[in-house]
């Protein structure tokens, strides 16, 4: 099995205006950034992007929003972008707002083939607007459905031929997830390793769930946030 | 009258030793710099590691190593790192003892909300929702009033919400109530701040008992 | 007629390159090694592993290491060991190209019986609901009559369920036959099998058009 | 944090009669050997056993059957034992038999406070009895509750005082999930480790599903299924 293609333009092929498309990411951190330029270059427009969160004006989704690539957004948080809000708050995008817990089971739900769940999560607020409740254990639940996308755009650490994904630090976040809720899963990592290379016992994502691999040319890893202490504290 | 650090001071007597502690972004992130002297707690933070630790030395920034607020961060030995199902089955499975969070009004009947102003701010609800619905014990971290003077404790939010009947304590620059069954009640007063300053300042009716001792910050 | 061998190698002709199989205790284990030339299968065991190679060297066991049917086994390069759920979450979510697996009964609307014999023999189902109520591609492996001589292809299950209407394809020591809307059809005869042979051997109604070739196997 | 405790006997205190456990293992692979052994000497009865098998006559659960401190087994797949065979057919053994995918992730939701899911498995047999049915896709779903136990009892390889603990090969299995559903979660494990030998990039269970951890004085780990191939082969 090899699954290796040899770059982002390669990966993304067959992404088409209108399609639902899941991306990896928490702020700037994991997102893939070698297949997002490649989708800025790709010029396709109407996309529904579902991720945490939607980059900031010159990175990531940032990007196309800022081409008006995307049409409509399914995210957790979306500060730090001023685009966004614009295009947002003029009803230019469209906007889907999820608690985080629930964006991350409801991909791992359509990963999974579990189509809906119940959580306690945003009972009594705007997200529960038109959603089934019900008791459970003494406590209201909202019943949320399984989040699918037509490709899944994730960021790894390591990968081999076989689409055996492992990720780094938090950078982790919601790849696992997305690469199993996509009908073509991309991944793009930093590094492409032999089979056997990644200890079977460690690996975060089993290659089933990945259809694409390749090793992006080169990664930013924009930091959103450099806090650090000095030395002789 | 307390700061955001002295918020954070006083929030951190809560802690117990042993428990797991979500903190979120703003004043509660301050508190991991006051734990109390014998008391040992992890901080997880949502968006995938438990055990974080404290900034790291400058030069030594992992991109890939962030909390929730997009800080870089360090990781304990012990720590572990998960991916954001995970982390959420901690937090809706309860397996966090203490939630701490900003917001920007406290209703009288627990009721929260912290993520939108409709038509002006919409940043999302982040993970707070999953946070305030499943948490057995929250502590709201915030400041009184806002910067017009207007009270932020209310008798009903007016804001979109971010949970219902959830928080259980809110610390504030100007005193501790407690969330119980008949509404807020003052538990102390912040040093400089008598009660009547916190009726004053206050649009929730507010439980009173005897006297309402001063904080110890 | 075929032998259990026989029934794994015609079987091992439906796979596909780079496809991943999950095949079942009893005859469908023996297709791994069938498999033709040109053509790279990964094995999935829903106990947790993807990669599955073959049996360790005597001496070379591993306790740690097994597959659904409890045989000890080894992980070729590029394996992946995993958790139940995330097994059956590959299972459930339709990540599995092929499923063979074992029946008691089969019936010519797709329903399959292989859990259960009410009052004398309850195993329990294991994977094979989640299985069988998953896969888009079912074929089960079976010997086409039992030790008495009664056909196991039949009109309607008598025994509880294990799925409904989902097998696509059932290959047998005798025959392999498709299963359409309209009912069995009959694909192929086992080498020296006559077609009356099979009809005579069958319970269940089979769709037979023009001459019905012979397996090479 | 330490939640190192002496041995088997310590770890299991506090299992009373009539409570429920769940035992992590697949067959005998990943069994809690050395607590299920205390279990006996404790002779708790009337136990509800949460666990995809239930032992041979003379190992694992079986030890439990046999001196009928078990009153109800919830598991997926029971052969291999003529002792359960006999109390179940005779009426002693209160048997609740559970697809093994449905068992998995009803344990997850458990530990991940979802109540309850929809999934295909199941459906149109004697599992969907009375539960509720709905249609996703096409396809009909059946709707599936949590699990949850009074101690989740799990065995793994490695461990460290915080908890964290890391599985080898397929003898994760069912273990992962049952850490996360115990209301006190007991692991076992060969090899206590310092907090940091662990990579925290690679632990199967993170700390915080556990409440005890101890080193197992000796594992047999039986085998039940012997397969190999000769030398030559």
């Amino acid at each position: 099995m090899n699954k290796i293609v040899a770059n982002a333009q390669e990966a993304i092929k067959g992404i088409q205006d209108d399609m639902t498309l899941m991306l990896g990411g928490f702020g700037l951190c994991g997102i893939p950034e070698n297949a997002i330029t490649a989708l800025v270059e790709l010029e396709v427009t109407g996309l529904t992007c579902i991720s945490n969160n939607a980059g900031v004006d010159d990175f990531g989704l940032g990007l196309l929003l800022k081409k008006r690539q995307i049409k409509k957004m399914i995210s957790s948080y979306v500060g730090e972008n001023a685009e966004f809000e614009r295009q947002m708050l003029s009803g230019e995008l469209e906007v889907d707002l999820i608690p985080q817990g629930s964006l991350a089971e409801r991909c791992r739900a359509g990963g999974a083939g579990i189509p809906a769940f119940y959580t306690p999560a945003g009972f009594g607020t705007e997200v529960a607007e038109g959603k089934e409740m019900r008791m459970y254990n003494g406590k209201p639940h909202i019943l949320e459905e399984a989040l699918t996308a037509d490709f899944a755009i994730v960021k790894a650490w390591k990968g081999d031929r076989y689409g055996n994904l492992v990720y780094k630090g938090t950078a982790r976040n919601f790849n696992p997830m997305m690469a199993m809720a996509g009908k073509i899963t991309i991944a793009e990592v930093e590094e492409l390793v032999e089979p056997g290379e990644l200890d079977p016992n460690f690996i975060h994502t089993p290659g089933i769930f990945v259809q694409r691999i390749f090793q992006g040319e080169k990664y930013e890893k924009r930091i959103e946030q450099r806090t650090v202490r000095a030395k002789d504290e | 009258m307390l700061d955001r650090n002295g918020i954070a001071k006083r929030i951190a007597q809560e802690l117990q030793d042993g428990w797991y502690v979500n903190l979120g972004i703003g004043i509660p992130t301050l508190i991991a710099n006051y734990i109390p002297e014998g008391i040992n707690v992890e901080f997880q933070s949502e968006n995938g590691i438990l055990g974080m630790g404290p900034f790291p030395y400058e030069g030594e920034e992992d991109a890939d190593m962030i909390n929730a607020g997009k800080q870089t961060i360090t990781a304990l030995p012990g720590a572990v790192i998960f991916d954001s199902a995970t982390s959420f089955a901690m937090i809706r499975g309860q397996h966090i003892n203490l939630t701490v969070l900003g917001a920007m009004e406290v209703a009288q009947n627990g009721d929260i909300a912290n993520w939108k102003i409709p038509k002006k701010l919409v940043k999302g609800m982040g993970g707070a929702m999953d946070l305030v619905a499943s948490a057995e014990n929250i502590i709201v971290a915030m400041m009184h009033t806002n910067r017009k003077g207007i009270s932020k404790i209310l008798k009903k939010c007016s804001l979109p919400l971010t949970g219902v009947g959830c928080v259980k304590k809110v610390v504030t620059n100007m005193a501790v109530l407690d969330v119980t069954e008949n509404g807020f009640k003052l538990i102390e007063r912040a040093p400089g701040v008598s009660v009547e300053d916190i009726i004053a300042a206050t649009d929730a009716e507010l439980i009173i008992e005897g006297d309402v001792p001063e904080m110890k910050v």
